[in-house]
């Protein structure tokens, strides 16, 4: 039998106000197994905290119950006293007795009687509590990122900065993502390339990154502080350390494919380097449009290749690396233009989307900077930008705002007029969301100084008709209906998690929001943790959001990286579920209910893995056999708690 | 003394015993079971046989011995809880089911008396109720010194003669019983006591199960201990409570302290009902398990009967009334499991 | 004069959701009748159909098992099991004749003190007329 | 038709050819109506096995036995157990299979069709004979039973002494066999659970009444769950003692074992018990209704497992024992399981 003390709280009068706490400690000196029982105005006060160490050393205590606020509050401060009194933190239980009864209840007899149960409770927990210690975990003081964008760049260097090994993973020939295509960003008009190739550059030069360009992640086992990463480095049959970028193997290549960093406006090689500035600073045979890696078959980039750097024989291979942490950095793809049908997007040569647009407005673009349209090369001098093109539809497509979509609908007309002084923007919209620094006073400057045309109200018909695109559509406002003969469309469709987030989601045993995109611990506290111990999201890939969000996230997910990799070893709360072996018949079913796969078969036994374990106790309600539990709050304990509860 | 109650007043007798507690055979659902009533109209003497034999008035399934309470001053209350002072009346025992009383009798009544048996059992009147024909597919009382108009254990025995009722009363509670009602009860006449005669050479022929030569099964199972016979013959079983619990001379119990209130300690030390068939019969604590499989518990519960209580006491624990193999849901048949044993090796 | 039959209740709440509920109801003080002792667990996932069964058995007049909201499972998806099995057992205690009334199930979230005080308050207004629960209990 | 004399070849076959290490069939009861099970391990006893519709017990139970005596065997024979299942008998392998209690290769399934009838209940039977010595029992396609007595043959329509589990049952044939005899005959039944809906139909206190009735009989010879081929936990909830036990368990941790249910056979304990034992069956009863044909005191347990069984069917669209890859039906969960009952 146990030596137990309880210690009942006064709270001032939050407690004793209601329940009579003397009388609590009365009753409970009379429990079984209860050898000290008293009361203190401030058991959470330096004199109430010594009261129970003094407590537990006169009355060689092996247990301790506080009869106090909810345990979110003071659970762990108790724990400490008594651990500090020589006592293991886990033999140390709170009772409720504030929130969830001196507060909500006025009459004090009936209060009192609710106090002594709960209290009895408690004491009946902890009377069957073991000794337990935190569960350490060693180490690997590596991360990973995926995805090379302008999150993904941001995270690695962040970690980088602080003394991290990172491996940074992009899928596509070169990082950079969807920033480096942009032209100018708002609200500042302030070039995107040249602000984003500065880190493009330091990423590469950084002694701490491991930069794995055109490479996916095949596969992730392990746990939070020690993952295992298998990643496939797919062929570029280039050799970058070879390769002097002289382009002559372009100049030969028989094949043109749509340029995807010019979203399919210009062609490309199958043998090519994304972008001028791509990192790292290689060509790229895409084996997909490439005629055949035989020489028989083409073979001519190979014959003009002077260093030899093109290796037709280069295989896929497989990188295996140890991180701690894991950070998530995939990105978006603008939706479907096969979806958007109704727009006449990909009908039209002249409706474009947000990105093909910025293309044509940034310099390094087909252009060279100039808006022209696509169809016919000419200046286009009315055009109709179209916002929540997929977003804010829940009937047919996104039920979601894709929130960056007003701000660079305005860049896009405020650019358009720049380019084309003579030019008119018309902008459909439903609502303008300008929440942000500088964003507001921003739209507001496309009204005034570039004169964008603001029309409140849907496109109800786009159509071709004598080299114009004809736009009907209604402004709800004046309620006219309006017909626009525009030279190009522009829409603003919505962002969705880029190809393949799933997939890789699965992998990582990362939850998925309603829309695909990766959900995060908790929607206000835990914004970049995904529920995953150890693995966290940046930018896009979480939700939609601009440059300045997608960066503040990425450094927070760096800095909650940096908080496990700064540690020698992590501890883990040791309330986890054990297994009885005589009792288990491995059925197997507590494996299946098992959220954190922390639970396997060996040898016909149900075996847990301490470590993933959080001790939710699923597997034991699950279990037929009675022959899993988790350690204090076992079935015998509840048991005995609802006898308490119901008095005696 | 010998008497004969015409059918239609044996409610009238009943009526004048009212101060007793009646039990009678009720057919609920499909099986028959003594019931306690008190509307004379309801005894029913033409039933085959209960699925629980008298036993489960005598000696209950649960049996409560004391109640206690650890108050919180630290002296505990304990209070002994006796059967309830109320004499009781059996109708309809079968002679097999009183006979086996006496083996409990035996058991309950050595050198150490059970006051809870002894009092129902004192304070109970069985009358008992020849079977003129088998009451039961496997009835075979005769090939265990036994019949099917035995009074072993009775204190009245009807014979049912077509309209009347022979009785005889072989105790002072029995006769007490008829002189309550005197006036019901006439003497038997002649023609009678002929018939009785009859009817009992008859019931006896119409028994068809047997045990040849039982005699030799005790020598022989003293061999048979560990022969493998018993792995064979238990294959089927499945280890449950049915042959034991429902045997009318099976009597092991186990004793608990169930608790109500664990602060303060409240409870009760209750006797129920155990059986030999169950593996945690012989746990022990250490978790060693002398009979650990079913071959091992078939083999005791057949040595219990047919040789351990011959040993002791000159008889064999089985009374016939066939209860083990109509209700076993494997169809485990005694009389061929004894069969073999007497014919084993031979 | 007899004194109004006030009901026992067992409450099983999980720890993130309907026990932080029922915090935020005390921290708003909201008042509701002292019937309901409640019993906090890691997770409604972990409630076993043995827990209820005993909580009657032990003379509880009425039970109460509550989690969090579908999808905002702490442990992800453990009240989705619970959901499950709690059916079953409601089924059965239906169907062997216990009141309905005697056993009920909510989704409160760490939000929502004043859906935890509605429902405490209607569960011991649907006990009260039913009078202690005797079915179960222990009558040993 | 299932042909007697086929069952046999093939027993004799695989038994000569040493596929299996012994057959679990049915033989003649020396006192009753009902076949026993029979266990042949030599090629000339397999003249003892018989099969017609007078074999109702469920002999899937005996793997568990099986189990017990291979774990402890120090050189366990691998060879498979030849089984004769009926379509209930063969739901429960899959259920054994899914729970991982026997491998697929530990058992050689002799598939016996019901014949698009089912199998008798010995009650039903015997009050229609009166007690006459039955000498054959046949099916007959046609919904009927033709049983031969010294008085002669009389033809019974089946449904006046089927079982009460067959009356209900819609896939009368081995969902997984090794050797099929007879034809897969589905018979369609208008409703399947129709016993449980005259219950359900009863008012809240008239179901109590009804049940108290019945489950204050219980003597707690526990055959429901020593007959039940799904009640194989060599610990059982309803003890009051630990088998757990090893010679390093400590005193204290023998006193963990809770008591859920006391030894008590009262009203209380018996309903915990039953309820208990319910639960733990949900989604996991075949409804071979072997408990109710055990239990000596005529308790309808069947009842307890087909209301669940109809829960789980209408409530998560779930079926047990017809696929033995399915997670098992508290192990899985859908998006839209129903909540209505939920605040």
């Amino acid at each position: 039998m146990k030596r137990t003390g309880v210690f009942i709280c006064h709270c001032g009068i939050n407690i004793a106000g209601t329940v009579d706490v003397k009388k609590v400690a009365k009753e409970l000196s009379n429990h079984t197994g209860v050898v000290h029982s008293e009361e203190y105005i401030y058991m959470c006060s330096d004199p109430g905290q010594n009261l129970i160490i003094e407590a537990i050393k006169e009355n060689q205590l092996d247990s301790v119950v506080v009869a106090c606020c909810s345990p979110t509050l003071h659970e762990t401060t108790f724990r400490n006293t008594v651990k500090s009194a020589g006592i293991n933190p886990f033999q140390c239980e709170i009772a409720n007795i504030r929130e969830q009864c001196s507060w909500v209840h006025k009459d004090m007899e009936k209060a009192t009687e609710k106090a002594i149960k709960l209290t009895k409770s408690a004491v009946e927990r902890v009377h069957r509590n073991e000794s337990l210690d935190p569960i350490s975990i060693p180490v690997t003081r590596r991360a990973l990122v995926v995805g090379g964008g302008i999150a993904g760049i941001q995270s690695a260097l962040d970690l980088a900065n602080s003394g991290y090994e990172v491996i940074l993973v992009e899928r596509s020939p070169s990082i950079g993502g969807h920033m480096i295509q942009l032209s100018e960003t708002f609200p500042t008009l302030d070039c995107s390339q040249c602000i984003l190739t500065p880190k493009m550059v330091e990423v590469s030069k950084h002694p701490k990154i491991k930069l794995l360009t055109y490479s996916e992640i095949q596969d992730i086992s392990g746990y939070v502080g020690n993952f295992k990463v298998k990643i496939l480095k797919k062929p570029t049959y280039v050799d970058p350390d070879k390769c002097t970028l002289c382009d002559e193997c372009t100049k030969v290549c028989p094949v043109v494919v749509p340029n995807e960093f010019d979203l399919g406006l210009t062609g490309r090689r199958a043998v090519y380097m994304p972008f001028p500035q791509a990192i790292p600073a290689t060509y790229t045979l895409d084996i997909k449009s490439c005629p055949g890696l035989l020489p028989i078959a083409c073979g001519k980039c190979a014959d003009v290749c002077e260093p030899e750097a093109i290796d037709y024989d280069m295989k896929p291979e497989i990188v295996e690396e140890e991180v701690g942490a894991i950070i998530v950095a995939t990105g978006f793809d603008l939706y479907d233009k096969e979806l958007m049908a109704e727009y006449g997007h990909g009908k039209y040569a002249d409706v474009l989307d947000g990105l093909q647009f910025e293309r044509l407005c940034s310099a390094s673009g087909p252009t060279t900077g100039k808006i022209l349209r696509p169809s016919d090369h000419k200046e286009p001098k009315e055009v109709v930008f179209i916002q929540c093109v997929g977003s804010r539809d829940p009937e047919l497509h996104c039920a979601y705002c894709s929130k960056i979509c007003c701000m660079y609908t305005a860049k896009h007309a405020m650019l358009y007029k720049h380019h084309v002084p003579d030019g008119q923007a018309y902008i459909f919209y439903i609502d303008i969301r300008s929440g942000g620094k500088g964003y507001e006073e921003f739209v507001q400057r496309a009204v005034e100084e570039d004169g964008a045309l603001y029309l409140r109200g849907k496109v109800s018909k786009i159509f071709e008709d004598k080299g114009k695109i004809k736009v009907w559509g209604v402004d709800t406002l004046s309620g006219k209906d309006i017909e626009i003969d525009a030279d190009m469309v522009v829409l603003a469709t919505a962002m969705r998690p880029s190809e393949g987030a799933e997939e890789l989601a699965k992998k990582l045993k990362i939850a998925l929001d309603k829309d695909g995109f990766l959900s995060e611990a908790h929607p206000k506290l835990r914004p970049v943790e995904s529920v995953t111990p150890g693995m966290f999201l940046a930018g896009a890939a979480q939700a939609p959001k601009d440059i300045p969000e997608a960066v503040a996230q990425a450094s927070g997910a760096a800095a909650k990286a940096i908080a496990i990799l700064s540690q020698e070893r992590l501890f883990h709360a040791p309330t986890v579920a054990k297994v009885n072996v005589n009792l288990c018949t491995g059925c197997g079913m507590c494996v299946h209910v098992c959220p954190y796969d922390s639970l396997s078969l060996k040898d016909g036994k149900a075996e847990v893995n301490e470590v993933l374990c959080e001790g939710c106790g699923t597997c034991s309600a699950t279990c037929l056999r009675a022959a899993i539990e988790v350690k204090n709050l076992t079935p015998l304990q509840v048991n005995e708690m609802i006898g308490a509860s119901l008095g005696g | 003394m010998q008497k004969v109650l015409t059918k239609k007043s044996l409610p009238q007798w009943v009526k004048k015993l009212l101060s007793y507690t009646i039990y009678t055979p009720v057919e609920e659902d499909d099986h028959w079971n003594f019931v306690a009533t008190d509307n004379p109209e309801d005894i029913n003497l033409d039933y085959p046989l209960t699925t629980l034999s008298p036993k489960k008035i005598i000696f209950p399934q649960r049996e409560i011995f004391l109640e206690f309470c650890d108050s919180t001053e630290g002296n505990p209350e304990v209070k002994e809880v006796l059967p309830a002072e109320k004499s009781a009346v059996i109708f309809g025992v079968r002679p097999c089911d009183a006979k086996a009383l006496t083996f409990t009798d035996k058991v309950f009544g050595g050198d150490f008396k059970d006051i809870y048996y002894w009092k129902r059992r004192n304070q109970t009147t069985l009358v008992g109720i020849s079977c003129n024909t088998p009451p039961y597919t496997n009835c075979f009382c005769v090939s265990v010194n036994g019949s099917p108009y035995s009074k072993e254990g009775l204190d009245i025995l009807l014979t049912d003669l077509g309209d009347k009722y022979f009785v005889e009363t072989y105790t002072k509670k029995g006769e007490k019983l008829l002189n309550l009602a005197k006036g019901l009860f006439k003497s038997p006449t002649a023609k009678d006591k002929k018939d009785l005669e009859k009817i009992r050479i008859d019931s006896k022929k119409k028994i068809k199960r047997q045990i040849k030569n039982i005699k030799k099964i005790p020598p022989k199972l003293k061999e048979m201990f560990d022969s493998p016979f018993w792995d064979e013959e238990s294959m089927s079983c499945l280890r449950c409570g049915i042959c034991t619990y429902l045997c009318p001379t099976c009597h092991c119990f186990d004793i608990n302290d169930e608790i109500t209130s664990s602060s303060p300690i409240k409870g009760k030390r209750i006797r129920t009902w155990d059986t030999c068939q169950f593996p945690d019969f012989t746990m022990h604590s250490s978790g060693h398990n002398p009979r650990p499989d079913k071959a091992s518990r078939l083999r005791q519960r057949i040595l219990h009967k047919f040789l351990y209580f011959v040993d002791r006491y000159q008889n064999y624990q089985c009374t016939g009334c066939g209860r083990c193999i109509s209700l076993c849901p494997v169809g485990i048949d005694l009389l061929e499991v004894l069969d073999k044993v007497r014919d084993y090796g031979s | 004069m007899a004194e109004e039959f006030e009901p026992k209740i067992v409450a099983f709440l999980c720890k993130w959701c309907s026990s932080a509920g029922s915090d935020l109801a005390g921290v708003s003080r909201m008042e509701y009748p002292y019937n309901v002792v409640p019993i906090t667990v890691m997770c409604s996932g972990s409630i076993s159909p043995l827990y209820i069964l005993s909580a009657f058995s032990r003379g509880a007049d009425g039970v109460l098992v509550s989690g969090c909201h579908p999808g905002d499972c702490h442990y992800i998806k453990g009240n989705f099991y619970a959901r499950r099995r709690i059916a079953l057992i409601n089924k059965l205690l239906d169907f062997i004749g216990l009141e309905p009334q005697r056993f009920q199930m909510s989704w409160v979230s760490a939000a929502e003190g004043t859906k935890y005080t509605e429902i405490i308050k209607d569960f011991v207004k649907e006990l009260k007329p039913l009078g202690p629960q005797t079915k179960l209990g222990r009558d040993l | 038709m299932v042909s007697l004399e086929d069952l046999k070849k093939e027993a004799k076959q695989i038994l000569k050819e040493n596929k299996v290490k012994y057959i679990i069939g049915y033989k003649k009861s020396t006192n009753g109506l009902m076949p026993v099970p029979a266990f042949i391990k030599e090629p000339e006893e397999v003249e003892k096995l018989v099969w017609d519709p007078t074999c109702v017990f469920n002999l899937t139970r005996y793997l568990v036995d099986e189990k017990r005596r291979k774990t402890k065997e120090k050189e366990p024979d691998e060879r498979p157990v030849g089984l004769v299942v009926k379509g209930c008998d063969s739901r429960a392998i899959n259920i054994l299979l899914q729970e991982k209690f026997i491998n697929r290769e530990d058992v050689y399934l002799l598939g016996v069709s019901c014949e698009n009838t089912g199998v008798l209940d010995e009650k039903k039977l015997t009050k229609k004979i009166k007690g006459e010595k039955v000498k054959k029992v046949e099916f007959d396609e046609k919904d009927n039973f033709i049983i031969t007595t010294q008085e002669g043959k009389t033809k019974i329509p089946a449904k006046e002494i089927l079982a009460n589990r067959c009356l209900e049952c819609k896939a009368n044939f081995p969902v997984i066999y090794d050797v099929l005899l007879g034809e897969k005959a589905k018979r369609s039944i208008d409703n399947p659970f129709e016993s449980i809906e005259k219950i359900e139909s009863l008012s809240t206190e008239e179901r109590w009444t009804f049940w108290k009735k019945q489950l204050d009989k219980c003597i707690r010879c526990y055959a429901c769950r020593s007959v039940c081929p799904m009640c194989y936990c060599d610990e059982c909830v309803a003890d009051t003692i630990s088998f757990a036990v090893t010679a390093d368990t400590t005193a204290e941790e023998k006193a963990q074992k809770i008591k859920w249910v006391e030894k008590s056979p009262v009203s209380s304990e018996n309903f915990i018990y039953h309820m208990v034992r319910a639960i733990h069956l949900a989604g996991r009863c075949i409804d071979c209704g072997e408990c109710e044909r055990a239990c000596p005191l005529d308790i309808p347990l069947r009842f307890l497992n087909r209301k669940l069984e109809k829960e789980a069917k209408e409530l998560f669209g779930f079926e047990a024992g017809f696929d033995p890859d399915q997670p098992s039906l508290i192990s899985c969960f859908k998006d839209e399981d129903p909540e209505d009952f939920i605040r």
